[in-house]
Formats: structure tokens, sequence, C-alpha cells
């Protein structure tokens, strides 16, 4: 297994418990991340479509005149996300363009696939749930909302239920 | 309080764009680090192999919260400014199930998608735009679950305040619970790599030092509860001016619009008597915290019987110039609402006053017209009128 | 510091390689690239004198025409009302005579009033149709029956028309909806009103005070040239306004009244004023009768008293009140413009017809002078027949004495059926948009719908065209030939209007289409001229004026004439008792307050807000609003509501905002002006937005429309003015 | 209270109000191409300045021909800048020793020739061979080849000459123009020639270098980006101690409107981030990934778009 | 040097802020619709009711060190007779560094390709007119004159009143002055 250089798990949660710490105590909220790939999408639904989304009412809060979809908090921050993962992996000597996939050898375009579904329910259900286990889980657990306790119990309970449904990506 | 800095105004809106993409790079470089970026790691989790993602993310909830419960406890950071998620228990119910899915078809949620495409993943770039996609998806169709969106809304609704325990009790208790889940989840693997034979497990040394400082920052958390909670009033004290009685009468006819006046006394005897155009404390709150709400546009001006010698704690914490009537009702009373006496002897200045006080009485009290002048020639002749409509004029 | 880098580079590349390269030099070795002076090549191969029509003080204009197309207009410098100037308007001209929306064809209605649905037809169709609706009218109901309403120079053909066709229901909202009450305040005191332009030398003025007048935003070219000369030369300024208007800003004291409430004001000036004995006791004593009378009734109206009331400081009114005596007999207290608010307006202008009488100003330099009129006699008609039935522009049952025009809007109210002493069933309409004009306009549309018939003529398809059963597309000012204006002036003058293009489109001019009318209804003998030019000339040279210097320079001007009573002139008062009437038995008579009396209005209710409107000095009401030339620097009107009140309802300043009056108006929306510059108890735009007729492409859905928003009026029980700024309003946040 | 001053004006000329709009992403694009090729032209003529006995990489050889297609593209969108294309000849018929553009215009006319010769000294044996084998070009090849390589340390020179006058002229271009406070700063020459130097380098890392020709290009990038950041400290630190206009032009940076992407796409996504790719890199001897040029590339012409928006919009109207 | 030296005078106490100016120019000019070369600014200054308020018409300074002209690569930006400083269409290749190098924001792109701006109507000068903003100002507020002969209105207004420039801390000598 390649985990030799993957942290420990307890002081992996408690240097992620120290950023979220961080961010309540800077920002006053927590980190998320649906969000922002939410308004990018939007964003860019805006710029093939400006009509159609522009006069949609859902979509109009987030775009139309004098609007920037991106100028939001969770935008910058997911772009911080994402260059944390850069870094992390590079100086973990990790960053390489490739699919990860289970032990069972697979083909690429079926792990991409599986990957699309998963993003698109997920998409779909962060928008439901107005979070996903960043914003929701991590960020609400950690200030005790009942709807993120509930969210993030249902979560694993998801994740349990359809774990034997494609056992075969990973084990 | 110093915390939380953007709520209290420490830095600008653009700022915390910057500060948010640090942020988001420290949690980006730790969910890397976690492990978080690799789909077979996370997916891990539900088969029993590897727990990692219920050790971190418990990790980080069980720190996050005693960290700042402590805080909070210690009167360092306003637990108020934090943002906490809305409950809407059926959408969300139903949202978790399904990100739960997706979450083991894709090997991410959304967040860790965005680590795994920074390290080259292309997987994780395929969930995250599966997310873009899905979320695209929700706004096209959103007529049809507009309605169950809004399904089992409660608001903010926190643990503590729904089971009535104390927060840093629950804290710890939350904490408690984590430390069990993660004993019985090393059981597990233990359990699942013996049946595959054998896996690399876990040095004692740093989990113990975790639990360890777990439990102290949970005693940490309830004895803050100890102390005394914080007061309120740091607040700088705001520069309390006095305002004569004729001042404020000049006031409230030439801009009326410039203050704010509130009677401080009792709200029955304000009932009875006020000055015209002022508000009294409303039934239900005797103690006037709307006071410290108000929109500073204008200054605030109490008054209390007899001139207020400290100001009510919620009126300190406005945000604007507050004034206080000199010598209270009391005083107003004697210089606007009773009908002025015409001076003797009669000097230009004194004249001048006293014509000014019986306008401003007439006004005030709107029963009778000002007196004319005492013309030196002559005595004061006084012509009564119909009583005007509603104090006002 | 800026520019050391600059002068850096400049250096350095001196040294650097450019060292012969000057540089014009390099590139004059290349030819052909001399620096010309720029000529936009506006000047005009033709300059056709004339007077302006964009609003109604028809100043001296030159028209400079290159190729068939009017490229410029530029003030006359000979004519006395402009001096070679022009207010913004008057450059404009070219906007309204090039508008593509203007009326193209003669239209006839093809369904029901107001629904917008028209056919061209050729002109003798059209005519014919007017033709036949006004002889039906007169045979049915009688030629009262048939109502004009005109605002405009070449209304005065129209006029004639009505005159000669038996109908005395003349009627512009000029007066009983603007300047009514001032002319009646005044002729009560004087025995003459102020008239248009306004007798006031404000040139000469040692102090101007204005109330709610706001000069400079409210443009009348001379007026403001005046105005300005005044301060230039060091004139005094109290502005009385609850709005920090243009001239508020240049004022010396300005008096940021409660709305409505100036009457008291003037009382306590009036109160300060002879108190302290600060009047012209000379003049007074001469002139003016009633003094007794004025000081008892002002005894008790101290500054105080006002205080309350106005809420302007006593110390504030006693000092104004010195500082404006202190400058008489030059010292004019302004009769104001527009001065239809709150119902008592005639006597507040009485007010201030007193105090203009207190301070001698009235024929004295500086102050009122007594014009001069070139006498012109009238063109020899054969003369009307009988004298026609006084108008009907009054209720059944009332009166209002001392009315001395018809009152427009009661004329719209007799047109719906019994409510007046008879009815009036027919209305021509020239070149005032009703819609606009006439408060409530729900009631001008109730009243429309109750006619046989009515026809409008007009330049642009404004809003009272689409309710129109015959639409008569009339020439600009610019194609055509109108009656001669000789105002009475500081000197006298006689000007000329003269087509300066061929009329656009099939447009005709204002006297061809009346006297087309007139030979169809049998009137061709009132119409006895071949064209206008030789009705105007016929006219010039009666009155021994030289046509070929009138045609040349667009005006003659007389010669200098005495107008002061420092000149030498004796003022005369065509009032009952013959001299200035401080008190009016007439009014005592009539059963009225024979001097001012002041009632406080009611107030806005809590959340409320006072709806004050005015004028912005680009536009003329509605009529210059599709202009696309003038609208380049304002398209659209704003709301004026205090920074402070704005705050605190959450709107912020540009933000998209709807008014809601007490009857739940709603108003277009427009945009917001958060502003210190008013009170925090009204809101203000600027009338003649918010334009809604599908024909005005360019201003239709720009800014909201003021007159939608009148739907309550104070009428003045002396003269039938409509008092307008009664409504109060919220205001909202538009919604998406 | 929400300050004391009211201004209304009638101005409304389109792309000057409200904010000045006069140019739009032709100049960044071109300011950033044209850094790029500075960069470019620099290392490729240094590393064989200083190296003239090791051999070159492909890459490396073929650059000066890139370069001069980089610039041509930058130079297409200058000229769609234009509002008057037809009298681009304009620029050639003056030569204005106060204006930068007029200076640039000239500049690149130095540029073109001087790659072409840094390229076609640079081509290999081989494909000198295949080039002189038509016809129709051996004629006039042959000449210039030996032309070139007689004079080669001469053209190499004269390259990086040329790119130090490029580089800094896409700074100066803004510099110079005093009425935009955020540009009236002498860093922006130097800044942009850094800027210019380090995205050259990242442009060849994403080619495939031979090793110490990628030292050597990783070595650069890290000194010009420590520049840039110094440069861009001097930058804040200058308005900081500067008059009213500066103190504006230093609060669009920081709590302004262009703080985010200033400090969030340039500073930190653009050169911190990268930066430390690269030396960590460095150090524990990794391949780098095209990852770490894409962001320098990426941060370059951020750097370029900010600063001129930023520019444009910063105008003595702001404080009346 | 001798000839005249332009300069314009502005009496913020007289304007009345009404356009005047700026529609006279459109039309003198044949500005297209949507641009300007002068404009109005009104600046209102306090709290009610304690405000004070300045008019000003303003346009290109023709400036005696114009930033402009340094920046313009052709030529095209020019300081014509008497310092007006213009453009010629001709060599304007509309690359706008003029207009990124004015401080007052005067220059504006013609649709005809070239940078436009005021001119001080120096056609009109040339013959002895005022420009037409001068000319149809109906308050008497702006002035226009030669700076070089004493005798002149603007010189005169110069020695009597209290003036000011805009941004002298640009360095560009103005020549449009403002009375205060």
């Amino acid at each position: 297994m390649p985990h030799q250089k993957l942290w420990n798990p307890y002081v992996a949660g408690v240097a992620l418990g120290l950023v979220l710490l961080a961010s309540f105590l800077v920002m006053g909220n927590g980190l998320g991340a649906s969000g922002a790939a939410n308004r990018a999408a939007i964003g860019a639904a805006y710029v093939v479509a400006p009509d159609t989304v522009g006069h949609d009412p859902y979509f109009a809060k987030y775009v139309g005149p004098g609007k920037n979809v991106l100028d939001d908090w969770l935008v910058f921050e997911v772009l911080g996300v994402f260059l944390g993962g850069v870094v992390g992996a590079y100086s973990a000597g990790r960053l390489r363009r490739g699919i990860l996939m289970g032990p069972r050898p697979m083909p690429a375009w079926g792990r991409l696939g599986l990957a699309l579904a998963g993003g698109i329910l997920m998409g779909v259900a962060a928008r439901l749930a107005r979070g996903c286990t960043s914003g929701q889980a991590l960020t609400g657990g950690s200030v005790l909302s009942l709807g993120s306790w509930v969210f993030m119990m249902m979560v694993f309970a998801g994740g349990y239920l359809a774990a034997p449904l494609v056992r075969r990506q990973w084990r | 309080m110093i915390f939380p800095l953007y709520p209290l105004d420490a830095f600008g809106y653009e700022a915390s764009l910057v500060a948010g993409t640090l942020l988001g790079f420290a949690f980006g470089f730790v969910l890397e680090r976690s492990g978080f970026g690799r789909a077979p790691v996370l997916a891990a989790q539900f088969y029993f192999a590897d727990t990692r993602v219920l050790k971190v993310m418990f990790g980080a909830i069980v720190t996050a919260l005693l960290g700042t419960t402590i805080l909070a406890g210690a009167g360092v950071l306003d637990y108020s400014l934090l943002t906490v998620p809305e409950t809407f228990l059926w959408p969300q119910l139903a949202g978790g199930l399904l990100l739960g899915v997706g979450f083991i078809v894709s090997g991410y949620c959304p967040g860790t998608a965005v680590v795994a495409a920074g390290s080259g993943n292309l997987d994780g770039a395929m969930t995250v735009a599966g997310v873009m996609a899905g979320s695209l998806l929700y706004g096209f169709f959103h007529p049809w679950v507009a309605e169950f969106e809004m399904s089992g809304a409660m608001g903010v609704a926190r643990l503590p305040d729904l089971l009535g325990v104390p927060q840093a009790l629950l804290a710890a208790g939350v904490a408690a619970m984590a430390v069990g889940m993660f004993l019985g989840a090393e059981a597990l693997e233990k359990l699942f790599a013996r049946r595959r034979g054998g896996g690399p497990l876990l040095a004692p040394v740093p989990r113990n030092w975790v639990f360890i400082g777990i439990a102290l920052a949970s005693l940490g958390g309830l004895g803050t509860l100890a102390l005394e909670p914080p007061a309120p009033a740091a607040a700088p004290a705001p520069r309390v001016v006095r305002i004569d009685s004729l001042t404020l009468a000049r006031t409230l006819v030439e801009s009326p619009d410039s203050v704010r006046l509130v009677d401080v006394r009792e709200p029955a005897a304000c009932e009875a008597k006020r000055i015209p155009g002022a508000m009294c404390l409303p039934a239900d709150d005797p103690g006037g915290s709307f006071l410290a709400d108000l929109p500073p546009t204008r200054r605030l001006v109490l008054y209390g019987a007899a001139e207020l010698r400290a100001l009510p704690g919620p009126a300190a914490r406005f945000g604007g110039p507050v004034l206080v009537l000199a010598g209270g009702f009391a005083a107003f009373e004697t210089a606007i609402l009773t009908a002025p006496v015409a001076p003797s002897p009669v000097t230009p200045e004194a004249l001048a006053r006293f014509r000014l006080v019986s306008a401003l009485h007439a006004k005030f009290t709107g029963a009778a017209a000002a007196p004319p002048p005492p013309a030196p020639a002559g005595p004061a002749r006084v012509q009564p009128r119909g009583p005007k409509k509603g104090g006002g004029c | 510091m800026a520019y050391t880098r600059r002068e850096f580079i400049r250096i350095a590349g001196a040294g650097a390689g450019a060292a012969a390269v000057g540089s014009g030099l390099a590139s004059r070795w290349w030819g052909a690239d001399g620096d010309p002076v720029p000529d936009p090549g506006t000047d005009g191969d033709r300059v056709v004198p004339s007077f302006c029509e964009l609003c109604f003080w028809k100043c001296g204009i030159l028209c400079h025409v290159k190729d068939g197309r009017v490229t410029k207009i530029v003030g006359n410098p000979k004519h006395p009302l402009s001096r070679g100037r022009l207010c913004p308007r008057g450059t404009g001209g070219t906007g309204l005579l090039y508008d593509p929306d203007r009326l193209k064809k003669p239209l006839l209605r093809v369904n029901g009033r107001g629904g917008q649905s028209f056919r061209e037809v050729e002109w003798p169709e059209a005519l014919d149709r007017v033709a036949d609706g006004l002889k039906a009218l007169r045979d049915k109901h009688g030629p009262e029956a048939l109502a004009l309403y005109t605002h405009g120079y070449g209304g005065s053909w129209f006029k004639h028309l009505l005159r000669a066709y038996g109908s005395a229901n003349v009627a512009a909202p000029s007066y009983a909806q603007c300047r009514g009450p001032r002319e009646a305040g005044f002729r009560l005191t004087f025995g003459q009103g102020v008239g248009s332009p306004e007798n006031t030398d404000m040139e000469n003025a040692r102090c101007i005070t204005l109330l709610g007048s706001h000069l400079g935003e409210n443009m009348h070219n001379t007026q403001v040239q005046d105005f300005a000369l005044a301060l230039s030369r060091g004139a005094g300024l109290v502005v009385v306004d609850p709005r920090f208007s243009v001239a508020a800003g240049k004022a010396d004291h300005w008096l940021p009244i409660k709305p409505g409430t100036d009457l008291a004001l003037l009382l306590a000036w009036i109160h300060v004023i002879l108190a302290e004995g600060l009047y012209d006791h000379e003049y007074v004593e001469k002139y003016a009768v009633g003094l007794d009378k004025l000081r008892e009734h002002v005894a008790d109206k101290t500054p105080e008293w006002a205080y309350a009331a106005t809420t302007l400081p006593p110390e504030k009114i006693v000092e104004t009140a010195r500082f404006l005596a202190g400058a008489r007999p030059a010292s004019l207290v302004h009769p104001g413009r527009h001065v239809t608010w709150y119902g008592d307006d005639t006597q507040r202008t009485r007010a201030v017809a007193i105090l203009n009488a207190l301070l001698g100003s009235w024929g004295r330099r500086g102050g009122f002078f007594l014009p001069a009129q070139l006498p012109l006699p009238k063109y020899p008609y054969t003369h009307y027949g009988t004298e026609p039935k006084p108008p009907a522009d009054v209720a059944k049952g009332h009166n209002y004495p001392f009315a001395d025009e018809t009152i427009a809007s009661g004329v719209c109210e007799a047109s719906i059926p019994g409510t007046a002493d008879y009815d009036i069933k027919g209305w021509l309409v020239y070149g005032t948009n009703l819609m606009l004009a006439l408060p409530e306009p729900e009631k001008t549309k109730q009243a429309i719908q109750a006619l046989d018939f009515i026809a409008v003529v007009d330049v642009l398809p404004a809003e009272i065209t689409g309710w129109a059963d015959v639409v008569l597309p009339e020439s600009t000012y610019l194609e055509r030939c109108d009656e001669l204006d000789a105002p009475p002036w500081r000197v006298p003058f006689a000007a000329v209007r003269q087509p300066v293009v061929e009329p656009m489109y099939d447009s005709k001019p204002g006297w061809w289409i009346a006297r087309e009318i007139a030979h169809r209804v049998g009137l061709a003998d009132y119409f006895p001229w071949k064209d206008s030019v030789e009705y105007a000339m016929q006219r010039a040279h009666a009155a021994g004026l030289d046509c070929d210097v009138m045609k040349r320079d667009g005006v003659v001007v007389g010669a200098p004439a005495a107008i002061t009573i420092e000149d030498g002139v004796e003022p005369a008062f065509d009032t009952p008792s013959g001299k200035i009437e401080l008190y009016s038995q007439a009014l005592a008579d009539a059963g009225f307050d024979p001097l001012p009396e002041f009632t406080p209005p009611e107030e806005p209710p809590p959340g409320m807000f006072r709806l004050l409107f005015g004028r912005s000095p680009v536009h003329t009401f509605g009529r210059t609003t599709n202009n696309r030339f003038l609208s380049q620097v304002m398209s659209s009107n704003e709301l004026w509501l205090n920074r402070r009140a704005a705050d605190e309802l959450g709107l912020a300043d540009g933000e998209q905002v709807v008014v809601v009056n007490q009857d739940e108006v709603r108003s277009e929306p427009l945009a917001l002006r958060a502003t210190q510059r008013i009170r925090s108890d009204c809101v203000y735009l600027v009338h003649g937005y918010g334009h809604d007729a599908p024909g005005l492409r360019f201003a239709r859905g720009r800014g909201a429309n003021d007159t939608r928003l009148v739907t309550r009026t104070k009428i003045d029980p002396l003269m039938g003015g409509t008092g307008m700024n009664v409504n109060f309003v919220r205001v909202e946040r538009r919604q998406p | 209270m929400t300050g004391n001053l009211e201004v209304v004006t009638t101005r409304h000329n389109a792309a000057i109000d409200p904010v000045l709009s006069a140019w739009g992403w032709e100049i960044p694009v071109y300011l950033f191409l044209g850094g790029l090729v500075a960069g470019l032209l620099i290392l490729g003529a240094g590393y064989e300045l200083l190296h003239p006995d090791r051999p070159r990489s492909r890459a490396l050889r073929a650059m000066p021909f890139a370069a001069l297609g980089l610039l041509s593209l930058g130079m297409l969108a200058l000229f769609l800048d234009l509002a008057h294309k037809l009298h681009v000849y304009r620029f050639y018929l003056a030569f204005r020793w106060t204006s930068p553009m007029s200076w640039g215009s000239w500049i690149l006319l130095l540029v073109y020739p001087v790659a072409f010769l840094h390229g076609v000294g640079s081509l290999t044996a081989g494909q000198r061979e295949t080039l002189l084998a038509r016809r129709a070009l051996a004629p006039l090849l042959r000449p210039l080849l030996r032309w070139a390589d007689r004079a080669r340390r001469a053209v190499l020179k004269t390259s990086v000459v040329a790119g130090l006058g490029l580089g800094l002229y896409t700074g100066l271009l803004l510099g110079t123009l005093a009425a935009r406070p955020q540009w009236n700063t002498a860093v922006l020459g130097p800044l942009f020639l850094a800027s210019g130097l380090s995205t050259g380098a990242a442009f060849l890392l994403l080619f495939r270098l031979d090793e110490r020709e990628h030292d050597f290009v990783v070595r650069w990038d890290v000194g010009a980006i420590l520049v840039e950041l110094l440069l861009l400290g001097a930058m804040l630190l200058g308005f900081a101690a500067g008059d009213r206009s500066a103190q504006h032009a230093l609060y669009h940076l920081m709590g302004g409107p262009w703080t985010s992407a200033f400090w969030s796409l340039v500073v930190f996504a653009g050169l911190l981030v990268p930066l430390a790719m690269e030396l960590i890199g460095r150090r524990r001897r990794l391949p780098l990934a095209a990852l770490a040029p894409a962001l320098i590339l990426a941060g370059g012409f951020a750097l370029r778009w900010v600063l001129l928006v930023a520019g444009q919009a910063s105008s003595f109207r702001e404080f009346p | 040097m001798t000839g005249p030296r332009w300069a314009m005078t502005v009496d913020t106490r007289l304007c009345v802020a009404c356009k005047a100016c700026v529609l006279a120019c459109k039309a003198e000019n044949a500005v297209p619709d949507g641009f300007c070369r002068d404009w109005l600014v009104e600046e209102t200054r306090g709290e009610f009711p304690e405000l004070h308020a300045q008019n000003r018409s303003e346009r290109c300074n023709h400036c005696s060190e114009p930033p402009c002209v340094d920046a313009c690569p052709t030529g095209a930006s020019h300081v014509a007779g008497g310092g007006a400083v213009l453009v010629t269409h001709d060599k304007c290749t509309g690359c706008k560094a003029c207009i990124a190098a004015c401080p007052y924001d005067a220059r504006y792109v013609h649709p005809g390709g070239w940078v436009d701006k005021c001119t001080f109507c120096l056609h009109r000068a040339q013959r002895g007119d005022q420009p037409a903003c001068v000319s149809v100002c109906p308050t008497y507020c702006l002035d226009f004159g030669d700076l070089g002969d004493p005798d002149s209105v603007v010189s005169h207004k110069l020695r009597e009143r209290r003036f000011k420039v805009l941004h002298p801390e640009t360095g560009c000598g103005p020549n449009v002055y403002f009375l205060e």
C-alpha cells in the first residue's frame, strides 16, 4: 500500500480541525466546496447560453447585470484547495497525471464514467442538502447543527448501502 | 471579543477572498496529506479496510468543536457570529443519502475531488465536472424540487439548544463518542486486515497523544463553564453628551429626523405623559435591548424621569452618538411643557427667549398657540384657537 | 513627483539616438501631414432668423442651414430675449425637427379611443373628418360645446378659429396648472399680473428672494441671464426651498422650509418688516392702501409663530427679513412661475405681492419694471359674431371669481356629462399633451370617453394623440411661420417666426390646418389671407415696422422706453381703489380672507413623503423628453430622497425604486438619488418623464410619470388652480 | 454617515465613463506575450552565451522561431486594438521620443530580424541541409547562415539587448502614464521585465529540455520570481509612502476592488505556489510537473491584466 | 514666442449646470451621439442643511505640459497655435495611449477611428469668435481669451478672482481656470 507518505489519520484529523478552527476564527464560517462548483457551473452555462440562464429565476440570483458569479468567497477558497492539493501532492512526490482505481483492472472510460456519474449525484445532492461533506458535515457538524449531523449520518449510511453495489470497483 | 475577525470587520470583503484562498490552501494541503486526494483510500472506508475518513473527519470535528467551545467560553470568540448552516430536515436527509451513494460511486466527495484533480488524478477532475453538471442539472429542474427543498425547515437548529445541554458538556460527549468510534473502527480494521492477511497497523504513539489532547481539551471546555459569562460591554463606551431641554426641543422642531428620542422611564409613566415624538420602551422589552440594534442613522437621545447617571447597557452598544437629556423629563417639563412666564424686566434677550419658548411650548403642548409677545407697550393678549391635530403641526 | 519619469524619458530619449530626429520632423518628411485646425463645418450656407418654440419664452434664434439640413441653432444677438445666448433646449431644436418618431401623415382612428390603432390618410380626408365633427357638434350641441386646449405659439390660429366658431372654451394648462395663482394674486394687489416673460428686473436687483423657484433648473433664458448678471454684480440671494436647488447652492441664505408653509414665513417676514419699520414708508404711503389692517393682521404672526410651522429658526427668519429689506427697493421677491401647490396659492402669491409692495419694488429699478410693448394693430378681420357663452370651466354652482383665464382642468371636467352648466362635447387639442399636463389623468380619460369628437394637432405622437379621433401632424416651428411676437418687455420689440426648411414628411403648418378647417366649416371669411407670412407682414406693415429688416434680423427693436419710477414713469394700479391693495376689499366682498391667512397643510402620514416635482434645464415638461439630442445629457428623471431617509429604508443611491402614492398608484421604476440636498419629509422628481405612448420610441419607459401620482388636488377657491403638492408617496425597492 | 461629497457628472463617453476601459483584453495579451518573448530571447541567448560549448536541445534551438510566432500574435492583438487600423503605418512615419509606444514600435522592428538571425543560427546541421536542399531558398539562406554563424555572439548579445528593451518597454508603456496613479511607479518596467523572464522560463519548461538546460531555466525562473516579489513589495511600499493618488493606488490592491485578484491570483497562485514547487522540486530532485509553469504563465497574464484594469480605473477623479 | 495663449475661465458662482455648453458644443462640432467634449460636474459637500455646491463646466484643459501629446506615438496629438492641444485625424491610429495619459479623462475614441476632444473651437477662435460653449452660456460664466494679453477678459478675471485648476499636482499646467 502506498500510504507511507500519508499522515497518521489522527494527526491529520487534528490538523484538519485546526484549519477548520482557523476558518471559523478568521471568517466566521467553515469550509466548503460544492458551492464553488455550483458557481463555476452556472458561470460556464451563462457564458454559453446567457439568455436561458439569465432569465431563469433560480439562476438569476447568481448571474445578471452587475453580478459576477465567481465573485464569491467559496470560489477563492476552492482555488486554494486546488493549489493546496497540487503542492501537497507534489511535495509528497505524488503529483502525476493518472487515473486512480481499485486493485481490479478496469477500462479507463469505465472509471471515468463512474466518477462522472458519482459527481453528478453529489452535485444534485449537495444542492439539495445545501452543502457537501465539507460545507455541511464538517462545518455544520462542528457547530453542532442538527441538519448537518443528520446529513453526515446519511452520507455514511448511503455510502455503506451502496458500497456492495460497486464493490467490484474498489475491492 | 477578537474573533471571528471578518464578521467583526477586521478586514474587508476583498481581503476575505484572499483569506479564503489561504485557508483553502491549507485545507487542500491537509486533505491531500490525509490521503483524501486518492479514491481507493477514501473508498476503503466503506469496506472497513481503512477507516481514515472516519478518523480524520471526526478528529477534525472534535478539534474544531472543542476549539470553538473553549475560545467562546473564554470570551475570545463571539459564537453568535459563526455561520451555522440552517436545518432543512428532509432534503438534508435525502441529500445525505444521495451524496453517500455518489461518494462510493465516484470515490470522492466534492471537496476531495478538487484535491484529487490538483494532484493530477483525472478521475478526480471528472468528479468535479460531474458535481458541476449535477448542480446545474439541479438548477434547471429546480421548480420540481422547490417545495421539497424547503421541507422540514427548522432554521438554525443547534443540538445544545435542542437538547438543552450546555455546549461544553455536549462537546465533551461528542469527543468521547468519537474516541469510542475510533477504537471501534480500529478493532474493525484489525478484524478485516487479519481476514485478508495482514496490513500496516498504525503506530500507537500519535494516537494516544491525540486522545490525551482530546481529553484535556474536553476538560478545558468544561472548565469554561465555571467562568463568568463574559461581559458583553467590552465595546468602547460611546461618548455620552448632554443635551439641554431647549436644544432638544429646537432639534425636534427643526430636524426631527436627526434624532431618535427614547423615553426610558417605566412604560406606564411614559404612556401617560412623555415628550411628543418620543418612543416608550415596549412592554415586552423593558430593558430596551432593541436600542443596541437601532440603525445608527440618527443620534439617540435618551431621557429618564431625572437625569440619567448611566446609560442602559443596550444603549451603550448603539452604533452612533448617544445623547442624554440634561435633567431628564422633569427638566423638559419645566422648561417647555409648562407655559413660560413673561419676563420682567423686559430686555430684548429675555423677550426673544420668552417668545421662542412660548412658540415651543405651543408646539409641544398643542393646546394653545404661542401667546403674542408681551409688547412693552401693552398687556399680553391670549388668543385661543382650536386644538391642533395629533400633536404635530 | 508624478512626472519625473516622463521627464527622464524625455531627457534619455533626447540623448539616445534621437539626436536630429525632432519629433515633428520625422513625419514631415513624408509630406501631406500638416496639422490643420479641424473645422467641423457646421456653419450654414444660409442663416435664417426665427424664434424658438422648445419652451414658451420665445427667444430669438439663428438657424444654420447647410445642404437643406439645419446643422445648428444659435442665439440671435439682436433679439432682446436671447441676447445671442440660448438655454440648452434652444440648441436642441434639431432634435425635434429630425425626430424619427414625428407624426408623418394624418391619422384616423380605427377602433375605440385609447386603443392606439389608426390608419394613415391624406389631408383632405382628415380635414373633412374634422369639419364633419365640428359641424355635427355645432348642430347638435351649439358651438360652445367645442373646447380648445392649446399650449404653444401656433395655437393662435386655433384660438381665432374657435372664437369665429363661437366658443369661449379656450384653455391652456399653463394657467390653472401652473402660473394662474400668481397672476390672480398680483392682479388683486397691483391690478396687474406679471405675465410671461415676467416683468421682473432681476438684472438690477440687489437682493433676490426665490420661494420654491428653482431658477437655473427652471430655465427661461433671459430670466436666468438676468439672475446670473445680478449674482455677478453681487446681488444677495435668499432661497426658500425644501430642496437644495441649484439656486440654493448660490444663496446667501438657504431656508430649507417645511413644504407647504411658505405663507407662514411670508407673514412672519411682513411682521418683522412692519414691526421694525423696515418698509418703504414713502412708497407705501403714496401708493398703497390697507397698511393698518395689514399691521393688525400680522401682529401675532411672529417669527416664533412661523417657527413651529416652517421649522425655520426664528433668528433666521428675522435675519433674512432684515437682509431682504436692507436692499429695498431693488429687492425682488420673485413671484414664481409654477405656483399651483397647496390650494392657497393665490393668497400666498398675494403675500408675495404685499411683501414686494412693502419693499417698494413694484415699478422700481431692480424690482418689477413697468413693461413697454410695440403697438401691433390686429389683423383687420370681420368682427366675430355674437359673444359666445362663458366657458364651462367650473362645476355647477361653483364660482372662481378671480380666475382671469379659462381653467383647463375645469373644461376637462365639464366634458363629463352633467357636471357643468353645459356639457363640452368636442375637443381640439393643439400641442398640449393633456395626459401629462392635467392632474388626475384617470379623470381626463373619463372625460375623453364621453366626447363626441376629439382632434389633436401635434408634432409628436404624444399620449394624447392615442385618444384622438383624428391626428393632424403639424410642422415644427422650424418649418412654419406663426403669429408675430411682441410681448411687453424691457424694450419694445416684435419678432417673426420664419420657416427655416420645408416641412418634412406630410406635415403642415398650424395656420394652414386652421385655415383649411375654417374653410370647411363655413368660416372662410375669418381666414382671408393667403398664408401666415402675408398675414404677419400685413400686421408688421400696419405697425410701421420695416418688414425687410424683420425678415433679415428676425426682430425689430423699438426705441428704449422708460420702465421704472426712477426713469420717470408713474405706476398705475388697475385695482378698485386705484392703489396697491395690501388689504383687498374685493376679496372681503367675495367672502374670502382680505389678508392672507395661513392654514397648515395636511402632513404626510408616517413612512410617507410629500411628492414634489419640478423642472430640468434641458427639458420642457414631457414635450422634449423624446428629443434624442437633448436627452444625451438627461435621459431619465430620478427620485430625490434624503440620504438619511434612504439609509433608513435600506435603499442605495442609484437603485431602481418605485413610488407609490396614497391611492396605491404605482409609478414606473426610476433611479433613486439618495442625497443630502433635500429635506427628509419630501421627495422630488423632474416632471415630464415616464411616457407610455408607443410612438415615442425613445422616451417610452424612461423614468417615472409624476402626473399619474397626482390623484388628488386641492383647488384654489379664488381662481380654480389645482394645488398638486398634496400627494403623499412611499418609496419601495423595484421588485425584479 | 456615508461621506459628505456628492458628485454628479453628465459626461457619458463610451469606454471612458463611468470607469476608463479604453483598453480591452488586447493590451494585456500583448504585454504578456511581449514580456514572454523578451524572456525567451534573454534566456535562450543567455544560455548560449554563458555555456557556448554545451549541446542544446531541439526545444531550445527552436525557441527563437516560437518567440517570433508569439510576438506576432501579440502584435496582432495590438493591431486589433487600434481604432483606425489602416493608419497603423503612421507608427513608422514618426519617432516620438517622449512616447514609449513609439519606442516600442521601433524596438519591435529590431526584435524581428534579431530573433530571426538568432533562430537561423540555432538550426541544426540536419535542419540546414533540409532547408538548403530547396533550390529556391538556398541562394538566400546560404549567405545568411554564413553571416549568422560568423556573427553568432554579436547576434546573441543583440538578442539579449533586444529582449531587455522589449521586456522593459512593456512595463514602461504603462509606467510612463502618470495620469493613472496605479501605473505611476518606476517599478513597472523592471517588474514586467522580471515577469517576462519568469514567464519565458515557464514557457520553456513546458517543453522537453535537457537536464542542464532545465536546471539553468529553473534557476533563472526562481531568481526572476524572487526579484518580481521584491519589486511588487517595492511597488506597494512606494505607494504607501506616496501622496494621495498613490495611497489610492495602494488601496486598490490592499482592500480595494483588485485585492483578491492581485493577492490570490497573481501573488499566491501565480508566484508563491510555483516558486514553492520549484524550490521543493530542486531540493528533492523531483521532476517538475507542467502545473508549475502553467501557474506561472497564468500568473504572468493575471499580473498584466490586473495592473491594466486597475490602472485604467485608477484616476484622479477618484479623489476630487 | 508671441501669439496668443488661449485659456478659459469658468465662473462656478454663476454656473447653474444647465448643460447649454455641452449641447452647443455637440451641435457646433457635430460630436456624435453618445459622446461629449465638455460636461458638467455638480459637487455637493457637507451634510443637510449645511451644504455647499459647486458647478463646473469641464473640458480638456489644454495643458501647458500636455501628457497626451507626449504619449502619442505618431504625432497626431500636438500643440497647435495658442497652446491648444489638437488631434490630427489622419495621423491618429486610435492606439488610445493619449486617453490613458490624460489625467482628466477628456478624450474619447470618435467612432470615425480617431481620438477626439475639445479643440477650444480653434476654428472659431481663428476668425475671432468665441468657442460655442462660451457664446451660448446663458449665465455668462464662461470666458475664453488670451492669457498673454493683460487686457483680455480671462486675464482680468484671473487677476481679480480666486481660482483653482483641476488637479494641479499632475504638473500638466492646465489652462482652464475655475473661478470660485
